[in-house]
């Protein structure tokens, strides 16, 4: 494998492009209203949101087919919307409804779905890696050519399962992309306050496990990097990593004053907004016309609109419910 | 002086700091960003980056790091986020800083102190809402404090690290709201003994930490149906105090012991089963418990409230047990 | 047949492997060198690396790619060498494999099976020896299985893998070498309920796993001394099987609960307190315990044995319950 | 630092020769003696020897402090006995007795003597890594200029803990010298069977840690390597890493049949005998007659059979003391 970071980039495709631009905007504009919605007391929990990080989910995500796995953090809602769980079932889940995609049992920081192979939702850091190496295990034993993608924060890296996952799947060679999104601090803890090596790509490399850093503001490099290396994943090439280079433009959670960072190192990455960086490019090669920014965004709109409105109208699950699903059904105790 | 619990905390960490140049305070975010609850909030600007340590995520790392200054000669305060990530942990909490001074014959002490948020109540999520801190007091070698009081968040950092044992606080994250009155000279307070929150001459409510509220809140309203309750608050779940708990019981008669653990090996079955093997014969009615119901704690508000103790449940149980023939 | 606890553990294990090819064991060496314990010795080459799979010393890596592979609908079979290790993957365990069900709202099942070796007894140390499978019985969503006798060590796993919920198996290391006679048509057995292994009306003596020898012992030396105890093997510490615990104690009124943890926060103590909660007024005495010294555990073995439940414990234990005032 | 492996070697003065093959021999001899008093049913519980790797111990103890302090594994009669722990504490804590070195209570495993600094005797793989950042840690911030030694199998390095301690380590800039005892094996896990990257030493330099790769038979270049390690630690040089390549002539414990290697393969190391190595070189050099190796074996002899004296007489500890230390005196409940 080459890096894809020094291949030649092949011309966009503008109805691509647009659709890129849409994923994105869909993801920012559920996450801008969970944070109106959660000032409005109607999402509660810890609530962790992706602004900024959307060429992220947006690039990888487009690389996959439909029986890949994904697993991913607390800071998910962005995956699970592109991997396809519809926007209502998860607005519905913070409002801890029962047409919630968890029955309202999971909340912000626990999405699951099954329909697409959605893994979760894991709010214990670096607690996902171990899961995804097991389902590439799974994958690889049963013949299986599909790809497990597992998402995580640069901060996990300094745990320990951080460091047994990624020997387990290089030494088992196993199908699984580990994703690793570097936006540069873990709560108030900068990377290079929590690592002794910051270079986190040049880690993974140390388990042999061919690894590249991407710009992760661009969401075009993202989804290159990821489709070569999805590839190379399936086709028997074992475990890859990718490291992507992104930045949150809002607080840790919703309970976060940001002590730790000066206001201009936010705005400067602001510049660089992935949806911004998409949208001047095309428009300034001709790609993107007025009416079709403004259609991307009143598309976006109207599903989160929607989705808003089915979670309002969600229902209670039925206290009688609370100790269904701690046993399965047929070995309930 | 006006306090919340959280500023009690702070204070005992402060004062701890300024006692013993061998105190620091090592975990996740202590620092820069002021701890993930705000207990830690200013304290770097007063005592700098060597002595605030922000570690990275590396739970089992920096608690074992934290066993290891204490053989050396620090008191280190380590705190772990939430008991849940404590689980990432564990190794070094039971294998190394509960074992080591038996194990060497008597040679090295491990004067730890580990502090942590633990319970639900917050719509968390199962792997945020766990409350462990019984499950923690089966561990020989280790010493459990709950501090459910102003006073106790306040004095029982300082007697824990005079302490020469590794002793685990769980603070319960409902609590850190709590505000009131606490003396201005509120200091170190002993860790050895139960405290009576209530006296009460028909039953004993035996509780602690952030359930304490909930059961004097219950013991007010059972006094208007003529049921006077005790109120028990444990303060330390190991070692037990045995000795308060048994003396207030065998003057009721009856107990319910109230927890937020689930209930299937709670510290609630412990007192129990200690009650009923010292004062079976002066019990008029079994003991009763009122623990968490027993799932991974759920996220939307009515399940965890339908999760947790509640008042209802209290006092439906002490009724229950009050009304038991004699 | 004759068969030692290891063989019939291993026979479950080929048995299981030759049921259902998404099967296969993972966990330190269980291949190459055979198994810590021997119990997989001679499966590498029956089945080949890949379902006999080494590996590295990683058990929250190994712990969470079971839990992974299970959800990715495998049938896996780790193994942990001992409950001891099991400290180093508990945030999986408790995390992840005991939550993923509630949490997804019933979308993820985790049809995972750990096995691994508890106990003390073999003067190994305090970081060899903990029993702690009456403490992982307080976690919801996990069920626990402690096979005391060759039926069930060769029986119980088939029904484990059958279960779609995570299943943790507790292999009690003085058992392997236990030799006797085997059913050459022993399968697999319920995982469900408890077994009485001796009748009995005066006491019931309750227990599990490694301390079902001393218990049948100590029943047949009361047994000489008028003392008619019934014994009780749990099988499975949760769910536990409360209905025969109950109806045993209700036809004997008397009731000692033995198990090699540490008493407080035991198993016994979550059984005394359910006997308590739910047959008091059939008691003529209270619930004794025979548990182990809250110590860990010390590597000389007269020190190792005075920590252990003895034979004599018991023996004292029951006769004080059944010459306790009705 | 230069990798001392380039280093030009200094000549030996053969006094320390004579030295460094005596500490050899009584680690050989006490372990041979371990073995033979296992078999007679004197020592119990799990015995794993040091035979074969004597060199690591000799030549890194050798070059250590009194204040230093040292962290080792379940494999460490000999650092115990080099450290300075009475070989008559070691035999008589394998014999259960209250004259061991921890009464009893520890065993083969779990030797500990406060005396000598020495912090056991772990039995957890990888669980001294965390204890010795910590020592470091303490002397650090007390500002004495003692270094921790932490000795650990290269099984160790696939646990988590590995990995959170060195970069702990590394981020704090501690003094603590890692000494990776590299035989090749786990239990029966060749490396190649449990880490994708097998080269260990670069393992530690992706955690910026100066690690070098020593021949773990030659106890010369041990003590030169370690030497120059402990000297940058303690100058304030941060975390250092050795890894040092030696092989266990035995079994694993008593319990291992030793289905996981060839014969031949074991015969090939022993021809690297360390004791041998030095023997023969010093020979060959004039610098040890034949009445030195009698004396130096006759040494040895001494020491180990007055231990076993010692163990012999040995007395147990009252029952009554059995719950005595699992909290301290003055704070027991
Ligand atoms: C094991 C564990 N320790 C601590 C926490 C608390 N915590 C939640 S998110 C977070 C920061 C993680 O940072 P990073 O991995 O970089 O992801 P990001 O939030 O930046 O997306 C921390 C410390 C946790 N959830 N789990
Ligand atoms: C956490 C943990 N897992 C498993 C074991 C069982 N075990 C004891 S020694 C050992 C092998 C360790 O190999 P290595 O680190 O290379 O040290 P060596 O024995 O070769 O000196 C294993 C697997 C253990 N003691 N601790
Ligand atoms: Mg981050
Ligand atoms: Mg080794």
């Amino acid at each position: 494998m080459t890096d894809p970071m020094s291949a030649t980039r092949s011309p966009l495709d503008p109805e691509h492009g647009r659709h890129l631009l849409l994923q994105m905007l869909r993801v920012r504009q559920l996450e801008e209203k969970c944070v109106e919605l959660y000032s409005a007391v109607k999402i509660r929990g810890f609530l962790h949101v992706y602004i900024g990080e959307e060429a992220v989910a947006a690039g990888v995500l487009e690389t996959l087919s439909p029986d890949d796995a994904v697993v991913a953090t607390y800071r998910e809602h962005g995956h699970a919307l592109l991997r396809g769980v519809a926007a209502g079932a998860i607005l519905a889940e913070m409002y801890g409804y029962a047409e919630g995609c968890c029955r309202g049992r999971g909340g912000s920081m626990h999405l699951f779905d099954a329909a697409t192979h959605f893994y979760g939702g894991n709010a214990i850091v670096a607690g996902g890696l171990p899961l995804a190496v097991g389902l590439a295990l799974a994958d690889k034993m049963a013949g299986r050519s599909n790809v497990t993608v597992c998402f995580f924060g640069e901060g996990a890296v300094a745990e320990g399962e951080f460091h047994e996952s990624l020997n387990l799947a290089a030494l088992w060679q196993l199908p699984v992309l580990f994703c690793c999104e570097n936006n540069l601090y873990a709560m108030g803890t900068a990377l290079g306050r929590s690592e002794s090596q910051t270079d986190i790509a040049l880690k993974a490399a140390g388990y042999e496990i061919s690894a590249w850093a991407v710009d992760g503001m661009d969401v075009l490099a993202v989804e290159e990097a990821a489709r070569r290396a999805v590839d190379a994943v399936r086709s028997g090439g074992g475990p890859h990593f990718l490291e992507l280079r992104t930045y949150r433009f809002r607080a840790h959670s919703m309970f976060d004053p940001e002590r730790y960072r000066e206001k201009a190192e936010v705005v400067r990455w602001q510049e660089r907004d992935p949806i911004t960086l998409l949208r001047s490019s095309m428009e300034a090669a001709g790609q993107l016309a007025e009416e079709d920014w403004a259609q991307l965004q009143a598309d976006a709109e109207a599903e989160i609109s929607a989705a808003v409105d089915f979670a309002e109208a969600g229902t209670l699950e039925p206290v009688e419910e609370l100790t269904r699903f701690v046993y399965s059904e047929r070995s309930a105790p | 002086m006006k306090s919340s619990y959280r500023e009690a905390l702070r204070a005992g960490i402060r004062d701890a700091m300024q006692r013993d140049p061998g105190v620091f305070l090592m975990g996740e975010d202590v620092g820069i960003y002021g701890g993930s609850f705000a207990v830690s909030l200013g304290l770097l600007e007063e005592f700098g980056p060597e002595r605030i340590r922000d570690t990275p995520l590396s739970e089992s790392g920096f608690v074992g790091a934290g066993i290891g200054a204490a053989l050396g000669g620090m008191r280190p305060i380590v705190e772990i986020m939430t008991v849940n990530f404590s689980l990432l942990a564990l190794d070094q909490i039971v294998n190394n800083a509960a074992s080591l001074l038996h194990m060497s014959g008597g040679q090295f002490h491990v004067p730890l102190v580990i502090r942590m948020t633990t319970g639900a109540g917050r719509q968390l999520g199962a792997q945020h809402s766990h409350s462990l801190e019984g499950w923690y007091a089966h561990i020989p070698g280790l010493r459990i404090l709950v501090p459910a009081t102003l006073e106790d968040a306040r004095g029982m950092l300082w007697t824990a690290l005079e302490d020469p044992d590794p002793v685990l606080i769980f603070e319960h994250g409902s609590l850190y709201n709590v505000a009131g009155e606490l003396d201005d000279n509120a200091g170190p307070v002993d860790i050895d003994t139960a405290a009576i929150r209530r006296p009460g001459s028909d039953i004993s409510l035996i509780t602690y930490g952030g359930t304490l509220p909930a059961v004097l809140d219950a013991a007010e309203q059972l006094a208007g149906e003529g049921i006077d309750a005790e109120v028990l608050d444990l303060r330390t779940l190991r070692p037990l105090d045995e000795a308060t708990i048994l003396a207030s019981v065998t003057r009721t008669h009856r107990a319910v012991v109230v927890d937020e653990g689930w209930r299937s090996g709670s510290i609630s079955a412990e007192i129990s089963a200690r009650i009923t093997e010292n004062a079976f014969y002066d019990l008029d009615a079994p003991v009763g418990r009122v623990c968490s119901a027993e799932v991974p704690i759920p996220y939307s508000k009515h399940m965890e409230l339908a999760a947790l103790p509640s008042v209802e449940q209290i006092m439906a149980a002490a009724r229950e047990a009050a009304g038991a023939r004699g």
